[in-house]
């Protein structure tokens, strides 16, 4: 017991994150880590602080403001038996580097009919909540599940953010692995043990369990449904939640399950509303598992609109606790 | 000082106006800074304090029929171009009075019908837009130029290459003005840029290129008046390296750990600010105690953003939705 | 009747396209045209062509091979009082020049405060079915769906484009454009009038009216599910056709009315099948429309891989009219 | 010719290798032309011809550890790099003994075990995957060199830009050779490229540039060993215009209405493997039965791959969705 909980921290996300590459990086000498300001600042919030000290600069090598030069040159160090960790700072950025994620790294293999290995992890900071408005507060991890080819990973907590970027840095495909900014200081979920761990990518985590509804979500909105799941408690309803943690792979079947346990569902996506991965677990629903359904799905997700930058706009363009509570509610006495 | 200055009252009147902008750049910034510390103002705030002499030399040059495109650090060419500081000030307090309705923040204020097209949080997308602009411009013949604003980082964004080549094969009334502050957020220009004098740059696109000294307004003036005046007359776009530096951090909230205090003092005794108020001294076009006039009537329009700011209403949350298209 | 059969031709899906913009560049002298090729060419397939001859090499530029540049050129046109229309030659591209659509042209507006108009039209080739392999046959209108800000306009026939791209000329919102290349030729559809004619955007069509099941299409998927129909219809099924048009603004009434009266949907998309406009629809009928639904959804999408060359795994890659009938009779026999 | 050449048994052997490379490009294109023509082959298919001394005088300072990436016209890099035009013919017939099994197709023929990474639908996306298996060489210390082909359409793409720049201070060993065949599809580059000649751009990286004759393979070669050298050394990146030109329409399709037949003319007339022969007869070292010999050999090898991918079996469809995931 004593050793046990020495080995388990309660570190923040980024912390863990920290931590996972940290370990990583000195178990596998063919990872580097490449982007704006990774030497001195350790990137923009210091998810690499102290490599450079630790790795030296041949491992951790600041870039250019050149996306697509350098995405592109993880993808070409991916290809010749490195394994870069590329940081696209910012996912609204997306667009400077596009072509070298969705063009290249996502179909090499496929279009090398297989013989190619991409292992290159790019991650890159997603969400709201900081009135940092249009072009800096995003998720957009929906386009990327979209594309085929590259693997997407959307942690909620410490615990989850380290064992699936420690799988990221195991297996032979290209990831996006997305980092939540307004979790970066939470230490919400299960303590992380000091040595390192793998959690398999398409396994949803069931964050509560619950009879009456499910709640699908991903990263912040995986605590806001937690809150709203004590929240519908006090109202007599037992909301099961959820989490994805990837959402490519998706594990189909653990949602299909919970359905299937409680016969309706909510899902709350912070991405924008249309073609996202709200309507992509709705989807699943009715056409796999119509007949687990009692009622209508409820989707929450923030707002047809570009991220207003106003905190009083940015409310009410989020998903919230207020709105998945009301959102279950509906779904429960709809029936 | 490059330009030789003859203390006419035309030129007395250009002078004071340069000054005024500039401090009204510094002293809003000042502000924005305690603002933000004390977090009235939200998101991402970065400080043009130092480079004034950049945005105010080359929009002397301007009409507001001119356009511009700005950056992350965009505060400065607004005030240069002629946006009101109250709905900035507004703006960045999230306001429905800001001069983008609280929906854009620091990052994003525009103020299309004086020109201003738009701080940026992308690096380097000013620069396209800039090149429509001037596209909109020669298309009427309307002689309008529009200047791309952009800083040493932004050099090695692809976008900013494919704008200056587009530019020169159209021959388009467009002025490149790189503010060469030696940084992009913590990295040192000699570490990014593959090349000592960025000006070599801008003629890979066949494009006059000159280096003037960023912290001296009289030289980035007349070197963006030369540039103007040829775009004007149809010969094509330029490029202008402003060598310039900035006092604060990166934005605020760094810890400048990439630099020392001694490294910023140099530019600090070498102020855009000061120096043409000692200029306007020797010259005698202007007294200390005009000066303290200056001063304090700029200090006084802040004090008054402020207060507008402070007293509007916050948007409602019902407006979230609207300004999206222009019909659904 | 006899000047009725004279204005109306059987024009191309491509000459009708090509009408459009002739008949709206004589119109309004602020419309200019960009891109690669599009002055000695007519652009690659030959859109433009005639154009040069017609407007001038002031209204007909020839860009270098620089979308980034020259998309970014038309939202700085557009916002400073041209109407460009800019040729991004097939959709796949996008990756180069992502950030002026979906940061630039599609928010512009919205971080201004309104303040600002953004009238590009960006024009693109989309779609499979010419072996045209990983990088020259995707769809990706969904992409653009789920940005704010940017209307979409996916045309099935000759009729449609020619009149959504008139309106798609005359407002004053960025709108991506997309021509299915595999359409080009076809002469399906209404016969084109020769004067102008304007479709409102946001208004689905019924291409084909039936009871027992709702086939919801967009570009060639339409034709498909008319085809499908007639087989369906032989087997005593009764399908109805909807054709979405734009999918940004999308007309969910007219989906959810079709499937009040069916009580059946079919969803067919060419898009990947992750977080698409098939997902989009299902989730929206999932949500809003449920209690209309006597089966499950059926959805029937391009796989989830990049596109293959060889024309026998496009082939299994792509929809077809078969799994389509198999999608409807499933959704009519589960019931 | 700019190489001075003695006649030595290696040296002969050397440009008979070239020779047979050239040649093999040659005849392969001429019959996928005749194939797609038939429509046995599918999709776009843009040819080499005309350019043959460009892939093949840079790669024959590579050994099969060393790198290239190349473009939608990739079938001369693939075969100056060793690919096995059996898979290749196979591949662009869609079966499932093709190179890439029938997935890629020629925009996409790859052969990453002998470091060709791939042929591109996209126009400049070599450049920055250049640099990524410059950076893993150099992280190595293995001395493999990355050739980035690309050409002259694709310098104006920010990509590309980027990727220079980036090599030059990573000090990386990557090769960027411009094959400056005057065009983009229909458009010109004196039109689309703002400088007369393209070698400033590579200045403009400080990068050593050099420009050379494209249809002279010997000239080419020299050029790329001293540049080969020098990334081995760790001395950095380089840049080798290359001047030649297109026979072809820039895709089988196209109606070259942009460029006469006398345009074409001028360079047929200057015909890179016709001026190897004539080299290698005048030298002695080739005699005219021993070419015919040549040629016939590298037509039976074209002809054995047009048999070998017309007699193998597709794919079944069943396998269209494996290899997207090395693990699901
Ligand atoms: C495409 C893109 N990449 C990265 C960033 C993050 N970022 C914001 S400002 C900045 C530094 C910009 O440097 P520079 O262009 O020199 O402008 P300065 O801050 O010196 O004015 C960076 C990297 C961004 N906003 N956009
Ligand atoms: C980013 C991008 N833009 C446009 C195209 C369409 N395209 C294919 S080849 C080509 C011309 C390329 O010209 P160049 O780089 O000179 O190569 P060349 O054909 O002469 O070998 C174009 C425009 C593309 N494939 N990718
Ligand atoms: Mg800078
Ligand atoms: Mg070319």
């Amino acid at each position: 017991m004593q050793q046990v909980d020495q080995q388990q921290r309660n570190l923040t996300f980024l912390q863990a994150i920290t931590e996972a590459l940290s370990q990583e990086m000195e178990r596998d000498k063919s990872i580097v880590v490449m982007g704006e300001d990774v030497r001195i600042w350790g990137g923009v919030f210091g998810r690499f602080k102290g490599f450079r000290e630790k790795f030296g600069d041949d491992r951790v090598l600041d870039t250019p403001i050149s996306e697509a030069g350098f995405v592109g040159a993880g993808v070409g160090a991916a290809a010749t038996g490195l394994r870069p960790v590329v940081d696209l700072m910012f996912v609204d950025f997306f667009g400077v580097a596009g072509d070298q994620i969705v063009n290249q790294a996502a179909k090499m293999k496929y279009m090398f009919g297989g013989k190619a290995k991409i292992p290159l992890v790019i991650i890159t900071m997603i969400g709201g909540g900081l009135s940092a408005a249009a072009q800096h507060s995003e998720c957009l991890y929906s386009v990327f599940a979209h594309i085929p080819g590259i693997k997407c990973v959307v942690p909620s907590t410490a615990y989850d953010a380290k064992g699936l970027l420690t799988t990221a840095l195991r297996q032979d495909d290209p990831v996006m692995f997305f980092e939540h900014k307004f979790l970066h200081s939470s230490t919400e979920g299960r303590p992380v043990p000091k040595e390192s761990y793998a959690i398999q990518f398409g396994k949803a985590d069931i964050k509560r369990e619950g009879t009456d509804v499910t709640i699908v979500g991903l990263a912040r909105t995986v605590h806001q449904s937690l809150e709203a799941a004590q929240e519908l408690q006090t109202q007599g309803i037992s909301a099961e939640v959820l989490d994805l943690r990837t959402i490519v792979p998706m594990d189909e079947q653990a949602i299909l399950d919970s359905v299937k346990k409680t016969g309706r569902l909510v899902v709350v996506d912070e991405d924008y509303p249309r073609c996202n991965i709200a309507t992509d677990v709705a989807a699943l629903v009715a056409s796999k598992g119509f007949n687990y359904l009692d009622s209508p799905i409820g989707i929450v997700s923030s707002l047809d609109t570009p991220p207003p930058f106003s905190p009083v706009l940015e409310e009410a363009f989020l998903p919230s606790v207020e709105k998945i509570v009301q959102s279950a509610k509906a779904a429960v006495h709809r029936t | 000082m490059s330009s030789s200055v003859m203390v006419d009252s035309k030129q007395k009147k250009r002078l004071l106006e340069m000054l005024r902008r500039m401090l009204t750049i510094r002293r809003f910034e000042e502000r924005v800074k305690k603002e933000f510390a004390a977090t009235r103002v939200k998101g991402f705030v970065h400080l043009y304090i130092g480079e004034e002499a950049v945005a105010v030399g080359v929009c002397s040059n301007l009409t507001d029929a001119d356009y511009v495109t700005s950056t992350h650090r965009g505060h400065g060419h607004c005030i240069a171009k002629g946006v009101d500081v109250k709905g900035m000030m507004a703006e960045l307090y999230g306001r429905r009075t800001g001069t983008c309705k609280g929906k854009g923040g620091s990052m994003h204020i525009a103020d299309v019908g004086l020109g201003m097209l738009g701080a940026n949080g992308i690096v380097g997308a000013g620069a396209p837009i800039a090149v429509g602009a001037g596209l909109s411009s020669k298309y009427r013949k309307s002689g309008q130029v529009a200047v791309c604003f952009f800083s040493d980082g932004a050099l090695n964004q692809g976008a900013v290459h494919e704008a200056m080549n587009i530019a020169s094969i159209w021959k388009l009334p467009v002025i490149f003005v790189l503010e060469n502050n030696q940084f992009a957020e913590s990295t040192s220009v000699r570490y990014a840029t593959s090349v000592k004098d960025p000006s070599v740059r801008g003629e890979s696109y066949s494009m006059p290129s000159v280096r003037v000294d960023g912290m001296d307004v009289l030289a980035v003036s007349q070197a963006a008046a030369e540039a103007v005046a040829r775009a004007r007359k149809g010969e094509g776009p330029s490029f202008i390296v402003c060598d310039t530096y900035r006092y604060m951090g990166h934005f605020e909230g760094d810890d400048q750990t990439y630099r020392t205090k001694e490294d910023v003092d140099v530019y600090r005794n070498n102020d855009p600010i000061t120096k043409l108020r000692k200029k306007m001294a020797e010259d005698g076009s202007l007294t200390e105690k005009e000066f303290e006039e200056l001063d304090a009537s700029v200090l006084k329009e802040i004090e008054e953003s402020v207060v507008y700011a402070d007293s509007s209403e916050w948007p409602a949350p019902s407006e979230v939705l609207d300004d999206v298209y222009t019909s659904r």
